[in-house]
């Protein structure tokens, strides 16, 4: 699975994107989350806040109870402030 | 529709010229641009920073334009939206509507910026003389936004 | 406060420029243009006359400026009305409104507009195949004129 | 009196200024109207239709209920349709 990051997140976690094997328990963008927030500090820094996590699934804006599977573009990223 | 995001400046004229070409049906024509302003709360603003979600970005900003299409009669619709580092005084958005009345282009530019505002994955990092921050959010935006609901 | 009633064709870009200088606290800028249409109702426009009360014009369009200030916290501002013989697709009005924040510059370019209709001393004949005759006034403009009584 | 005429009334009373003297009993725009009105047809065609006449005294803006006086400039139009 690809995943990429923006802004503030991407800065936290220390990369714009990696490959990521999800585990078999792994099945909505919120245990995404989850999982990710096990593997470090800089992830949970990244995700303390989860009112301030927005997610897009192959492109299109998704909720934290989304499915996902292996083949998806998941990119993870604060509110939008642009304009 | 006229959708682009991009690091370069955009040229407001060069932009209505494009809508208008030779058509003389137009009776109305809105431009909105916002630009980076130098201070914002209580801080000074040297820079600011733009990330975007490349192709995400453009696919956003037609869907915003193809909802204003379908609220608003619009005969033509131009969307810019700049990445990549500013300073004060530079051009971050344009919005162009044009239509046969007024309330039409008017009301659908609104709608765009309301929309772009919470809808568009760009962000913002500003530069200040007391070091750089991401800007946060503002619930005025997504109020803004929800307006446009009933 | 830029007013002007004038037979020559305005220039939006230059007209930008003039409120931006080198300004860098300027968030918003709106700009609205109203063309000649080749069409109103059912009837072909061949030419458009607008004629004008010289001097209260300028006096008018100063007023209605003056209005829009109080209400809104407007940066700069600029109205530029012409008269004389006009085509389908020339310019007929412009109104360009800079602010901080662009809900103030989009609500108050509006709030000209709506004034300007039906306050500002300028009158339409249109040339149409079918003859020449005075636009009438209408009912729709004072309506929208008198929504920003509330 | 200095009386001023633009757009269709302009056209239909035949010419953009006129000087007169105002009679004595004419005292307000609306009594004015009325005394232009028997001065000839032409009056009476520019200003048949009462609510699609405007009047500025001094260029201000005024009502048929507004005093005038000798030295006054009048501007007489229909409702305006600029913009």
């Amino acid at each position: 699975m690809n995943l990429i990051y923006f802004a503030l997140i991407r800065e936290n976690i220390g990369k714009s994107s990696e490959q990521i094997t999800l585990p078999n328990n792994v099945t909505t963008t919120g245990q995404l989350i989850n999982y990710l927030m096990t593997l470090g500090d800089n992830y949970q820094a990244a995700f303390s806040q989860s009112d301030l996590i927005r997610l897009a699934v192959n492109q299109e804006y998704v909720n934290l109870d989304h499915p996902i599977s292996d083949g998806d573009e998941i990119a993870i990223f604060p509110p939008m402030t642009g304009g | 529709m006229r959708i682009s995001a991009q690091s370069e400046d955009f040229d407001i004229s060069l932009e209505i010229e494009r809508l208008k070409e030779n058509r003389t049906d137009l009776g109305a024509i809105v431009s909105f641009s916002g630009l980076v302003r130098d201070i914002h709360g209580d801080k000074i603003i040297k820079k600011m920073t733009l990330e975007h979600f490349p192709v995400m970005a453009e696919k956003e900003l037609s869907k915003i334009g193809e909802l204003a299409k379908k609220r608003w009669p619009l005969e033509g619709l131009t969307i810019i939206h700049r990445y990549g580092e500013l300073s004060p005084g530079d051009n971050i958005v344009l919005v162009i509507t044009t239509s046969h009345h007024r309330s039409a282009a008017f009301e659908a530019a609104q709608f765009i910026m309301d929309w772009l505002k919470t809808d568009a994955p760009f962000w913002k990092k500003e530069q200040t003389e007391q070091g750089e921050h991401w800007v946060g959010a503002k619930t005025d935006d997504d109020d803004q936004k929800n307006r446009w609901d009933k």
